[in-house]
């Protein structure tokens, strides 16, 4: 597999580490411990395109939300999760 | 009063290795007159930091996996907002307005050309360095085998550097000698 | 006639009459309308719940649904190691009551799964890998279980390959439990699926499950690509399609799905007389009856469904063999292929009632559901016929994660490509 | 008489290079340009191997890399190499092979003898018996299985060749250097493109080689040379002769064996056995051609039994005739081709049998030689001792005849060679036309040509090569001449057959799958018995799963079973193929980095000088410690290390405690990040103080600690421990990028850039004192504990001075730019001196924080909490951090959880070891009394006796009370007593003079 890195150019799979589902979004400090109990375990797992995280470890260090179908290992998308992450803050504050 | 401390190489022959060849493929030497500094802008304040590259040094910072050079000194793309200021002797890069951390220690740097040079990496760096796809003047963080590296060219000959991380210059060094034996390696310390 | 006893007798009968009277190991059934109880899933898990259910639970009217060909899953992909060599209490006992059933196996269901106590070696290469795996076999002891400590000596007496001299982690010694090796895999599949159709059990293949039919928070069947089939219990035990199918009854699970990949070499004579893991290199290796060196590694470590691996995954494996036994640069990989893991949050499985009146979940085995198979069976089984987990799985609930009665041998939170 | 088979001309071998070699001890001779198999074929030796299972005789059935049966052990000792098919193996001088799997000799084989049980050594049978007593397997029945199992023997020592991996990048890459793919790696490369030409044959042109075409007036051969030299000629066009592509990856990345010294007795200096490559390529043209089928008869194994196109590739590339009087069996018209080759080097041809009823060329071809022509009828058996000597033909009615021969060359039709079609799950397709596989989806940005694709005729696979070559390049950006198809003479067309797959008569054993000794009867038991699916009739009866991966077997045992069971070929099942493609070595996978070099080794700055010292080293993750400093007359390590411990709590000690992880953190939101990631607060933090810090993982559990100094307002410089540096950076980003992006701050390891050295001690400050240049000011009230100074070192070096211990003394850690690190630690040394420093390494080290109750990695093992390791109260209840909802959990919160205590034996003599588990004093050895375990041990000197730090259920409200101390792995069973985990200086006060 062969991951790009939308600052780096395509990269073989060995040069990214992998974190997992990007859909899961970490709860407000306030809110309940089964809401944080859900966000650490609970998982869609889907066959199909999976939203996933991937750091580009062995490269610029960047943070990846990598859209990806786990039954063909196609890439749909790729792109930087901070870029990613700006803009879910943004939406929620607006 | 205690003696003057002498800076010294993270490499001594017994574990990196001194080989001649008389007609080399590939020629291995370590870089020891770099000065290196990690920078990176910090939040709306990129522009500034461009601006004062640019008046300090005259140059434009990359912002793309690519290396400007002007004179002794030269910024290597880094990552998105980092670059890696390179100079041939002592310049003070703390003074940018930026985040600043000396890496002259950090980073070992190790020179590798010859007409073999591609080919001999070509067994520890996986991305392509043919010419259409990288060139004088291109930068890129990837990794030889296991260990990390930032890497660029500097020349057609062609000339590759490699900063890695100090500790690791003394593997990452016998790992090219024994990548080089079979195309005539000239490594010296 | 034909024959129905597995025997040297049976055999030596039939090879005089050209094996004209076996029958089929198990009948190719067509679904009833309904079963007291339906199995989702035709590998090994779910075939020794459906033979147990039968065999100690009295169960019998219970159907074994499979999407494909039985043990084509993960039963028939793995490197077919059995041991019992775990580290916390949630965990010593079942796998424990899963390495005594193993050890019954064969005179249980008349059929040589060739269960051979070969013996597990964990090799250690500094002195806190060692007192960790002193706090490892001191737990086994605590619960029963044979281990023990080799020195340097005693390891180059048994595995002599190894490379002792000139490693880049000096092996130190190791923690072994003889009682653990390997069992034909396919063999377990089989087995299980002949006994429990001597026992009446339908077994049907190539039927796939597309939904729950779900009324007043109870399940009454399940509906397939032949068709509704009611149940008054259903059980799931679909390995790394766990979540899939659990969506299907509106259930969410701490589950990811991983590929591990495994690899044979081509047949040589004896080489290895154990099962010999090398954590520090990321790879482990036994040797079948056959003569195939079978070995493998770490997960590819992303999700996936699609039963393959990536190259790099292959070179780290390899990679790790040739620092363990440089003796075996030249024997060639044969083959290689991808089970899909299902990996929960903690490493350790889930054997559980679920919000759904019953419907019954088995997952969560991570790369280690094939030596659990005998004892996943007979738990699942008594969960299903009693309401009421055995008592070797009572740790396995689905709300420890809430709770944080974790089970993480490994101790790396939940991340579940590092288990 | 030497080559007696060797035609007198003809074939591609290099005359004037004979070439001597050994089989079975038996000197030989055969050329340069020879395989193995083509010089054993040209000196009549046709017994080569014993099968599997019943040790039958066999010969060389195929020409190339799916051969089944000629497999032979090569070369001896360190490079002895199992399972070497003789078809593919160069010759070479002084080549030394083995036949496999017999005893005593290959043509006297005493475990023929399991040709007597063979009526009962069918499919499956070992499932059924050896069950009783249990006992037995392990010991009788197991052993006996083991050593009949397998065909060659691994290497006796160590792989003295090294091997080598490389990258290499394309636009088209080109598997198969046959007519389709010359053709499309020609079109191809002369537009430009990057090309890279792979074949697992020494010899490319494929076909071309092998049979005899005219192609623009010359031999197909010659035509085949030419295309190689202009690819050869062209700049961006790579070859890659004796190179396999084994798999096919995602991303379009292709692994390929190169067999860079294979062909030679030993690899030239430097040079690796074999290359590995990761090809990437934006194109592929798979041009693989395919694999002909034998057709199953009674004993269709006999050596003498060869496919048709092996028979025509000896003849013709080789000039090695395998038979003098042949018999052509055939269901195909191709095998027209081997009839004319036979006749054309003299050999005899007795019978051409078509199993089909009519077929002009085959007809045309036996009548043009004067051979006795049979149709509609069947081979019924071959016969003949360990060699055939005839066949036995069958007709519709029973009735049957039998024909003299010492070759049988067969064709029961072709399989397209698209097992690289498969790797990406792509499922292939039945043709009914021509009874074979074709490729379904393929991986993407891979075109089929050629017979690949079942197109098998010679123009089809240059003009499908040439247009798929065209295409790719052009596709990637590059258009070209092209490829024209030469001039050729017609050929016959109808090049595929199918069946018949039962045997008429049941006479002798017919073989499917030869390796794995599988035959129709046992097909037939699998079906019999309910393994009907084709993943069932594998696994089964074993079919396929041989080193051939069933390459001429799998759509034979396929098609049987659809006619047994009455189904289609398509719902019988579908042979997928997974990697590799042919066998790999695992040293080849491996690479170069072997022994030491398995991983990196990391040297800290003081490494060198250590060595002068005689330091002895311990590995810690990828770095290299110094554990201890032995001097004149010390052995013992304990006593080494209680050496060094003495020296630091009496006087002065140095130690390198550069491997520590160290970030430095800047930015307007540092402090900000800071209180997410740690559980206590540094925000507070005042500038020039450093402050111990714990993290926790979302979960909970504690995930690192160290020590974080606030150099400036904006400005942190935090350490982790040696384990967890990578770890920790990557967490960080992963707060920074993902879960508050909106945070001004960065972060940059700077692990390698300080050398950074504890001096503990109560002499530290003096050494220090020595160090620091003048105008510094290192006194307990200018620096005191926990605090941190930027200043220089021996004339003007520039350094960062911290005031923190770990030994539980007065300390400092000195840092100065790696550089300097070896003269630092000289400098250290030699102004300790006066104060009898000395240095300590990793075990003294190991020792003082267990003395001081510090957890460490064996404490922080991800499973437990703050709580746990005693630091409940440090968790900051007035904000938010990582880890605090979760830590809060019932699990976690328990107040019966093991908790972090110290130990020491009852016995003050006794030896207290990690791993060991608590069990109340009087409680039975059951896990139910299991109450927590030894984490950390070690033998204190500061208090004369072993002190263990440990988790207890409960244990901070146990103190004084007597647990056992249970470690049956080591006979171990003592009992301690429940202590403070503090054993030195409880107060602190050492730390902070």
């Amino acid at each position: 597999m062969r991951i790009a890195c939308p600052h780096c150019g395509l990269r073989g799979v060995d040069e990214f580490a992998y974190f997992g589902d990007a859909s899961v979004t970490r709860p407000a400090a306030d809110a309940a411990e089964t809401a944080f109990a859900d966000y650490v375990y609970l998982r869609d797992n889907p066959a199909g395109a999976h939203r996933e995280l991937w750091s580009h470890a062995l490269g610029c260090q960047s943070w990846l939300v990598v859209t990806r179908d786990t039954r063909s290992h196609a890439i749909e998308t790729v792109e930087a999760a901070r870029d990613v992450a700006l803009a879910r803050t943004s939406e929620a504050q607006s | 009063m205690p003696e003057p401390l002498l800076a010294r190489s993270a490499l001594r022959a017994h574990v990196a290795p001194e080989i001649a060849a008389p007609a080399p493929g590939v020629v291995l030497r370590e870089r020891t007159d770099l000065t290196l500094a990690s920078v990176a802008a910090f939040k709306g304040r990129e522009a500034e930091l461009a601006d004062a590259v640019r008046s300090a040094y005259g140059i434009e910072l990359p912002t793309t996996p690519t290396r400007v050079a002007a004179g002794e000194v030269a910024f290597v793309w880094a990552g998105p907002g980092k670059w890696l200021a390179t100079a041939t002797g002592p310049v003070d890069f703390s003074t940018l307005p930026a985040a600043v951390a000396d890496q002259s220690d950090g980073r070992s740097v190790l020179s590798v050309s010859g007409e073999r040079a591609r080919e001999t990496l070509a067994t520890l760096i996986a991305i392509d360095l043919h010419p259409r796809a990288f060139t004088s003047g291109d930068a890129a963080l990837t990794h030889a085998a296991s260990i990390s590296v930032h890497l660029w060219q500097t020349d057609d000959a062609p000339t590759y550097e490699i900063a890695v991380f100090r500790s690791y210059a003394a593997t990452l060094w016998r790992w090219l000698v024994h990548a080089g034996q079979s195309r005539g390696i000239d490594a010296k310390l | 006639m034909s024959t129905d006893r597995y025997s040297i007798f049976s055999v030596l009968r039939e090879s005089l009459r050209g094996h004209s009277g076996w029958k089929p190991a198990w009948r190719d059934a067509e679904p009833k309308a309904a079963y007291d109880v339906v199995i989702v899933g035709g590998g090994g898990h779910g075939l020794a719940t459906a033979h147990y259910l039968a065999s100690r639970y009295g169960i019998r009217n219970v159907a074994v649904v499979e999407k494909g060909w039985i043990g084509g899953g993960n039963v028939g992909r793995n490197t077919t190691i059995v041991r019992s060599n775990y580290l916390l209490p949630g965990n010593i006992p079942f796998y424990e009551h899963s390495m005594k059933l193993w050890e019954g196996l064969e005179q249980d269901l008349n059929y040589n799964a060739m269960v051979s106590q070969r013996g597990v070696v964990n090799l250690f290469h500094s002195d806190g890998q060692r007192d960790a795996y002193a706090r490892r076999g001191n737990a086994m002891r605590l619960h029963g279980v044979d281990a023990e400590l080799l020195d340097v000596a005693e390891l180059k007496r048994i595995l002599p390959m190894l490379d002792f001299d000139n490693a880049r982690f000096p092996i130190k010694g190791a923690l072994r439990q003889k009682r653990g090796g390997t069992v034909r895999h396919d063999a377990v599949a089989w087995g299980y699926a002949r006994a429990a159709d001597g026992r009446g059990v339908d077994i049907i293949q190539n039927c796939e499950v597309t939904g729950f039919r779900i009324e007043d928070g109870r399940i009454r069947g399940v509906e397939t690509t032949r068709g509704f089939i009611g149940a008054g219990k259903v059980g799931l035990a679909c390995a790394g399609n766990s979540s899939r199918v659990a969506q299907m009854a509106g259930l969410r699970l701490p589950i990811e799905s991983h590929v591990l990949q495994a690899f044979v070499s081509e047949g040589i004579k004896p080489f290895i007389d154990t099962v010999c893991t090398f954590g520090a290199g990321h790879f482990y290796i036994s040797q079948s009856d056959k003569g195939g060196l079978v070995f493998g590694g770490d997960l590819d470590g992303y999700n996936s469904y699609a039963q393959r691996g990536s190259l790099p995954t292959v070179e780290d494996v390899c990679e790790g063999g040739m620092a363990l036994m440089p003796s075996i640069g030249r024997v060639k990989m044969l083959r290689s292929w991808g089970g899909i893991m299902d990996m929960s949050m903690d490493g350790s499985p889930i054997i559980d009632t679920t919000p759904v009146d019953g419907l019954y979940l088995n997952a969560g085995w991570c790369y280690g559901g094939f030596k659990a198979t005998p004892a996943s069976g007979d738990c699942f089984a008594h969960l299903i016929a009693r309401d009421a987990p055995h008592l070797v799985a009572t740790a396995y609930r689905l709300d420890r994660f809430a709770r944080g009665r974790t089970i993480d041998e490994k101790g790396v939170g939940a991340q579940p490509n590092l288990h | 008489m030497s080559q007696s088979h060797r035609l007198p001309q003809g074939g591609l071998i290099d005359r004037a290079k004979p070439v001597s070699f050994a089989f079975d001890g038996k000197r030989l001779d055969g050329y340069a340009g020879d395989t193995l198999a083509s010089a054993l074929v040209a000196n009549g030796v046709k017994l080569v191997a014993r099968s599997f299972k019943y040790h039958r005789p066999r010969g060389i059935l195929t020409a190339g890399f799916e051969e089944p049966n000629a497999l032979v052990e090569l070369r001896s000792g360190a490079r002895r190499e199992p399972n070497v098919r003789a078809t593919t193996a160069e010759l070479f001088e002084g080549l030394e092979a083995r036949s496999q799997n017999r005893w005593p000799s290959l043509a006297f084989d005493l475990m023929a003898v399991n040709q007597l049980a063979s009526p009962a050594f069918v499919a499956g049978f070992y499932y059924k018996t050896f069950m009783w007593p249990a006992a037995l397997w392990e010991k009788l029945y197991e052993p006996l299985i083991r050593r009949a199992a397998g065909l060659g023997r691994a290497a006796d020592a160590a792989d003295p060749d090294s091997y080598e991996k490389a990258t290499a990048y394309c636009d088209v890459l080109v598997i198969g250097a046959g007519p389709a793919g010359l053709a499309a790696a020609l079109a191809a490369g002369r537009s430009g493109a990057r090309v890279i030409l792979a074949d697992d044959d020494f010899l490319m042109g494929g076909r071309l080689n092998a049979q005899r075409f005219e192609i623009d007036g010359n031999s197909s051969s010659s035509f085949a040379s030419s295309i190689v030299a202009e690819l050869r000629s062209l700049p961006e066009v790579t070859l890659l002769p004796r190179t396999t592509i084994t798999g096919v990856h995602d991303g379009g990345v292709y692994g390929a064996l190169e067999r860079v010294s294979d062909h030679l007795a030993t690899p030239a200096p430097h040079q690796p056995r074999q290359r590995f490559w990761r090809i990437v390529a934006k194109r592929a043209v798979l041009a693989t051609g395919a694999i002909e089928r034998p057709i199953p008869f009674g004993n269709n194994d006999l050596p003498g039994v060869m496919l048709a196109g092996a028979v025509s590739a000896y003849l013709n590339r080789f000039g090695a005739a395998p038979g003098k009087r042949a018999v052509v069996y055939a269901n195909n018209d191709d095998a027209a081709k081997t009839v004319g080759d036979l006749v054309a080097a003299g050999c005899e041809v007795a019978a051409v049998i078509d199993a089909r009823g009519d077929a002009p060329a085959l007809h045309e071809a036996a009548r043009a030689c004067g051979a006795t022509l049979v149709f509609g009828r069947t081979v019924a058996r071959a016969y003949g001792f360990q060699e055939v000597s005839g066949v036995e033909v069958s007709g519709p009615k029973g009735d049957s005849f039998n024909v003299p021969c010492d070759l049988v060359a067969v064709s029961g039709g072709w399989s397209p060679a698209i097992q690289l079609t498969n790797h990406l799950n792509g499922r292939p397709k039945w043709d009914e036309r021509l009874a074979a596989f074709l490729p379904g989806v393929t991986p993407p940005g891979m075109i089929v040509v050629g017979s690949a694709n079942g197109e098998y005729g010679l123009r089809d696979a240059f003009v499908t090569g040439a247009r798929a070559g065209a295409e790719a390049a052009d596709s990637c950006g590059f258009s070209g001449p092209g490829f024209q198809t030469p001039r050729l003479l017609p050929e016959p067309e109808e090049a595929y057959g199918d069946g018949p797959w039962r045997p008429t008569i049941k006479r002798g054993k017919a073989f499917v799958d030869f390796q794995n000794d599988v035959t129709v009867a046992d097909v037939e038991l699998s079906a019999r018995e309910g393994f009907r699916s084709v993943e069932h009739l594998k696994r089964y009866t074993t079919l396929g799963m041989a080193t051939d991966q069933g390459k001429t077997s799998n759509v034979i045992g396929l098609a049987l079973m659809a006619e047994i069971t009455g189904k289609s070929i398509p719902d019988t099942g579908v042979t997928m193929n997974r990697p590799p493609y042919t066998p790999v070595a695992i040293g080849a996978l491996g690479g170069a980095h072997r022994h030491k070099e398995f991983k990196p080794t990391r040297l800290p700055p003081s490494h060198f000088w250590a060595e002068e010292q005689g330091a002895v080293f311990v590995e810690t993750g990828q770095w290299m410690r110094a554990a201890y400093f032995p001097r004149t007359g010390e052995t013992d390590w304990l006593q080494i290390a209680t050496r060094e411990i003495n020296t630091v709590r009496s006087k002065v000690g140095v130690y390198d405690a550069s491997t520590l992880g160290k970030i430095d953190i800047q930015g307007p939101d540092a402090a900000t990040l800071l209180d997410k990631v740690y559980v206590n607060a540094f925000a507070s933090l005042g500038v020039g103080k450093a402050r111990y810090g714990l993290m926790l993982r979302e979960d909970g559990m504690a995930m690192d600690d160290g020590t974080t100094t606030r150099l400036g307002e904006n400005h942190y410089y935090m350490t982790t421990t040696t384990a967890n540096a990578a770890g920790v950076m990557r967490h960080l980003e992963f707060c920074k990028q993902w879960l508050w992006p909106e945070l001004d701050v960065h972060m940059t390891s700077v692990t390698d850039q300080w050398a950074q050295y504890a001096i503990a001690g109560p002499r530290s400050r003096d050494v220090v004192a020595a160090l620091v240049d003048d105008g510094f000011d290192v006194s307990n009230e200018a620096l005191p504990y926990m605090g941190a100074t930027e200043l220089t070192v021996c004339g003007g070096v520039k350094a960062r001075l911290f005031r923190l211990s770990f030994s539980g003394e007065l300390a400092y850690e000195l840092a100065v730019p790696a550089r300097y690190g070896d003269a630092m630690i000289r400098a250290i040394v030699k102004a300790g001196e006066p104060f009898g420093i000395c240095p300590y390494g990793a075990e003294a080290l190991a020792i003082m924080r267990i003395e001081k109750g510090h957890a460490a990695g064996p404490e922080l093992n991800g499973m437990t909490t703050g709580a746990d390791l005693g630091m409940g109260r440090m968790m900051s209840k007035k904000k938010d951090f990582i880890g605090r909802a979760m830590a809060g959990r019932e699990g976690l919160a328990d107040s019966a959880r093991p908790v972090l205590v110290g130990f020491r034996p009852v016995d003050r003599s006794a030896r207290l070891r990690s791993g060991a588990h608590f069990l109340p004093k009087g409680a039975g050895n059951e896990a139910a009394n299991d109450e927590g375990y030894m984490t950390s041990t070690a033998y204190s000197p500061s208090n004369g006796h072993w002190i263990g730090l440990g988790f207890l259920s409960r244990g901070s409200e146990r103190m004084g009370e007597i647990v056992r101390a249970y470690d049956p792995v080591r006979a171990g069973d003592i009992e301690v007593e429940v202590v403070s985990p503090v054993f030195v200086d409880p107060e602190g006060a050492r730390l902070r003079a």
